[in-house]
């Protein structure tokens, strides 16, 4: 096993461990530290699949963006009685069943790539701004445009909830 | 709204910005300040009912520790009333040693309200350039008196003690010096744009609140109330002398810090006109006795403190013991307006507005 | 290959939060988890010659993630400001 | 081997911030003192300048007090989620040409968005507290330093623009002179936005400690408040060691050992403006905080970025 193998294997745990405590953490505190190490976790696979560029936007606009803002949206809605705020579930063996389904489906249908073969090459951030430049103008356009829509649904939703 | 959802906070009692020891109870929706009480009595010490077991001149040291940040405006309150109630007369150079002293007060309390006022909106540097000029009074009342908080100074009859030799000199070099100094600490903290962010429109007072809530001093002059004691009800040698009293325009932190900023210089003139008036001669009354034991009646009699109209009434029964003292407090007159200076503004606007209105909590609290 | 286990199960576990939470907070984290699993799963798939152009959509995924994320967010915290409540069946009591 | 080669570098990173805290708060003291009309520390060694050695051991022998009701994981492993990113984000710095310890293709990317995981660890640490107060330093916290993420990786990106790359070595091998005058408005906006993402005077809202006291870390005591400042030491020695060698070419100016020292004295510079404006100006009130963010700053750095493009495609 090599050192690229450990470091794979290390993210998926994480990234697994993370997906676990977010589902099922009972109090808002470990559900946000559950939801950070799977989001660093995703950061590490990008890492191990070769795109730093992608890790460190992950850590840029996930850790240090909007896992704060779910911080600080738990902060302002659990103050008042002090405690951590309990996130609560209605587990349902229907609900278990189904999300046991697609994962069974889910890893059996989605192409792989066989374990053991040398570390992918870097992307480099040149050959990402190609693309998004390049074919990818559409779509990077459109996120753009998407980007402009949610600020400025944030400013309609927190605006028309301000003058009530 | 009904369902805000409001925070709890308490500012003090032991927190940075009260000033001392008193308690804020404030409700914050989200920064915003919806209600802020303040609760005081955690320097009660029972003052005014000390007095009635101690002589007239066992009450002096007493009064020092109303206002300890300005001992001698008590003192001298208290002294006023003593000799009213007693009829006694003060020789002239007593009278001029009372105004000089009181004016330096003036300016060592205005210097810690206006540092604070700085350490209030985290300029800490102003702090410590206004504590320069405040520590140069402390030492002028220590050679004076013998301490630099506590001064008893300022006796029934005149004064603890003559001034010692060249002490006139180092007045008059310090209140030289003054007026350029504050114009350096104006330049440093008013002049600064974030402080003037903070301080402008911040907490205003309108003159009607200012006299309908009995506010007195820079906090009813920062609103534009023309009221000032030494003017408008003149005692001592006050006639003799020649001074502006500077008024503010529209009753925000900013203006209450700038009134208090001139009262400083013109404290500086003052003293220098008492310094060339004064006159040798005795500064103690003659004859007076040693135990006072007025005859049976009351006195009430006010002079400007540097935070406004302070007031001592004392009833006499004829024994050696005041029967009763009772002080009017501006600083607690002041302090009764923080509920509706703060409300609407963010807690650190909350902090300025507690500072600009300088409340010394030995007093507030007696 | 464990990725892509990993990947799943992370799916799998993000559309069980969805469907069994209560607090709003926690449906939109199931979401999150959803999103990221999808992502890493893509740059596992198009690894090889296709490696930029799965870093480019990759990146604009996670544009597309966060954007909804903020907006659930503010929705979350406008929602408690008005109604103080946080819970998925209180707000169908809300009206306007 | 990377393994050694990472855990040698960790425990360097350590060191070092540990030693420029050391020399940091003497040195600040003796600015502060400066502009105070006061002298600072002077009794112990030549200025006093081993009166941190006197600090050191009493804030580690200090009782290390955790609340009653505090949430006992989170309180005690915050300071480390502020520090840990901190010592993380000195790796991407270029101390010597075609060098840095970690010279990934992302790293100036990395520099900007390791050190924002330390909102984390002030956001755990508030909450952690179970303090009003420290509850309020935090959201202030999270919100100043989200916001103020935007101006200083745009007044970034417009060095990188010029240079082409994301890669530290890569961009400094391409660090030309004429580089300062283009981009010192984007210098001013970093400047200013670093300020404000190490919680410094002015900007230090969170720890305001005439409000909170002392904010997130106001139930801190002995060494896990020494982590605190010694991420807030680290932040100003990494901001400035980043921004004396984006903006100022840093190593490039000499050859060699030489070409270190002049980075870090820009560097010491740079730290040296930002006590100064610590103890020259008031502190903001928070919505003036977010307003000069998005009013004044955010279109400052757009404008340099315009300008850096401009620059760069007429090249």
């Amino acid at each position: 096993m090599s050192a690229h193998d450990l470091a794979v294997a290390s993210a998926a745990a994480l990234v697994l461990a993370g997906a676990a405590g977010t589902a099922l953490a009972r109090s808002a505190t470990r559900l946000v530290l559950s939801l950070g190490a799977f989001l660093l976790g995703v950061a590490l696979c990008f890492l191990a699949l070769g795109s730093p560029l992608l890790a460190a936007a992950q850590v840029f606009v996930y850790i240090g963006g909007v896992l704060v803002l779910v911080l600080f949206a738990l902060m302002v809605v659990g103050r008042g009685d002090g405690e951590s705020p309990r996130v609560e579930s209605r587990h349902d063996p229907g609900a278990a069943l189904v999300a046991l389904g697609l994962f069974v489906v889910l890893a059996i249908v989605t192409p792989k790539r066989p374990s053991g073969i040398a570390p992918p090459e870097m992307v480099s951030p040149l050959a990402v701004a190609d693309v998004l430049l390049g074919s990818g103008i559409v779509a990077f356009e459109l996120a753009g445009v998407l980007l402009l829509a949610a600020l400025l649904a944030v400013l309609v939703i927190v605006k028309s909830g301000g003058e009530r | 709204m009904s369902a805000e959802c409001r925070t709890v906070v308490n500012v003090g009692p032991s927190h940075p910005s009260t000033h001392g020891v008193c308690r804020v109870l404030v409700e914050l929706d989200g920064e915003i300040v919806r209600r802020a009480e303040p609760i005081i009595g955690y320097l009660h010490r029972g003052i005014e009912k000390m007095a009635e077991n101690r002589s007239y001149l066992q009450v002096v040291p007493l009064t020092d520790r109303l206002d300890y940040v300005g001992s001698m405006y008590a003192n001298w309150a208290y002294c006023r009333a003593v000799e009213r109630l007693a009829g006694i007369r003060v020789p002239e150079r007593a009278e001029y040693i009372r105004v000089i002293v009181c004016e330096l007060q003036r300016i060592a309390s205005h210097m810690m309200s206006i540092g604070s006022t700085g350490a209030d909106t985290g300029a800490f540097t102003a702090f410590m350039y206004a504590f320069n000029q405040r520590e140069q009074v402390v030492d002028l009342f220590e050679a004076l008196s013998g301490s630099r908080l506590t001064y008893n100074y300022v006796r029934p009859g005149g004064v603890g003690a003559d001034l010692p030799e060249g002490w006139v000199e180092r007045c008059r070099e310090f209140v030289a010096q003054h007026p350029a100094a504050m114009m350096e600490i104006d330049d440093l903290l008013f002049g600064n744009v974030i402080c003037r962010a903070r301080t402008k429109g911040i907490g205003v007072l309108t003159p009607h609140d200012a006299i309908g809530w009995g506010a007195s001093g820079p906090v009813a002059r920062g609103s534009g109330v023309d009221w000032d004691l030494r003017r408008d009800d003149p005692y001592s040698v006050y006639p003799r002398l020649d001074f502006t009293v500077p008024l503010g325009e529209r009753g925000d932190c900013y203006d209450r810090g700038r009134v208090r900023l001139w009262e400083c210089v013109e404290s500086c003139r003052i003293v220098t006109q008492a310094l060339d008036q004064l006159e040798p001669g005795p500064v103690q009354a003659e004859g007076l006795p040693r135990l006072l034991a007025p005859r049976p009646g009351d006195a009430y009699d006010h002079i400007e403190s540097a935070r406004g109209s302070l007031g001592v009434y004392l009833v006499s029964d004829g024994s050696v013991r005041p029967y009763r003292m009772h002080v009017r407090s501006p600083a607690f007159a002041n302090l009764a307006l923080l509920p509706m200076l703060a409300e609407g503004h963010t807690l650190s606007d909350l902090v300025v507005v507690l500072g600009s209105l300088d409340p010394v909590f030995g007093e507030v609290d007696r | 290959m464990i990725l892509t286990v990993a990947c799943a199960g992370a799916f799998a576990l993000g559309v069980y939060a969805v469907l069994v939470r209560r607090e709003i907070i926690g449906i939109l984290a199931g979401a999150e988890l959803m999103l990221g699993a999808a992502a890493v799963q893509l740059l596992v798939a198009g690894s090889g010659e296709f490696a930029a152009g799965a870093s480019s959509f990759g990146l604009i995924l996670l544009v597309v993630a966060a954007a909804e994320a903020v907006v659930g967010l503010a929705l979350i915290v406008t929602a408690y400001r008005r109604a103080k409540r946080s819970r998925i069946e209180e707000f169908g009591e809300v009206s306007g | 081997m990377s393994f050694v080669w990472g855990l040698l570098y960790g425990t360097g990173a350590v060191i070092l911030i540990a030693g420029g805290a050391v020399v940091g708060v003497w040195w600040e003291r003796k600015v502060s003192a400066r502009i105070q009309l006061r002298l600072g520390p002077q009794q112990l060694g030549p200025a006093g300048s081993l009166q941190m050695l006197a600090d050191v051991p009493k804030l580690l022998f200090k009782e290390d007090v955790v609340p009653a009701s505090a949430d006992r994981l989170l309180f005690r492993y915050a300071p480390l989620a502020v520090f840990a990113p901190i010592a993380m984000s000195l790796a991407v710095i270029p101390f010597w040409a075609g060098w840095a310890p970690l010279d990934s293709a992302a790293g100036v990317l990395f520099f900007l968005a390791v050190p924002s995981i330390s909102v984390l660890g002030i956001l755990f640490s508030a909450w952690g507290s179970h303090n009003t107060l420290a509850t309020l330093g935090g959201v202030r916290a999270a919100a100043q330093m989200v916001s103020y993420e935007v101006p200083r990786a745009l007044a970034v990106l417009s060095v990188v623009v010029l240079g082409g790359s994301l890669q530290p070595s890569e961009l400094m091998d391409a660090w030309r002179w004429w580089w300062i005058p283009v981009t010192l408005l984007g210098f001013g906006v970093y400047f200013i936005a670093s300020i404000a993402e190490m919680n410094r005077g002015p900007f230090d809202l969170p720890e305001a400690e005439s409000e909170l006291v002392a904010g997130y870390f106001a139930d801190y005591s002995g060494i896990r408040w020494a982590v605190f400042m010694m991420a807030e030491y680290g932040a100003m020695i990494a901001s400035a060691l980043f921004g004396a060698a984006l903006f100022f070419g840093g190593f490039m100016w000499l050859p060699g050992v030489a070409g270190l020292a002049v980075h870090i004295g820009i560097a010491a510079l740079i730290i040296t403006a930002v006590m100064w404006v610590k103890w020259t100006f008031p502190r903001l009130r928070q919505d003036q905080l977010m307003t000069f963010c998005w009013t004044v700053l955010t279109p400052l750095a757009l404008v340099q970025l315009v300008l850096a493009v401009v620059v760069a495609l007429w090249l």
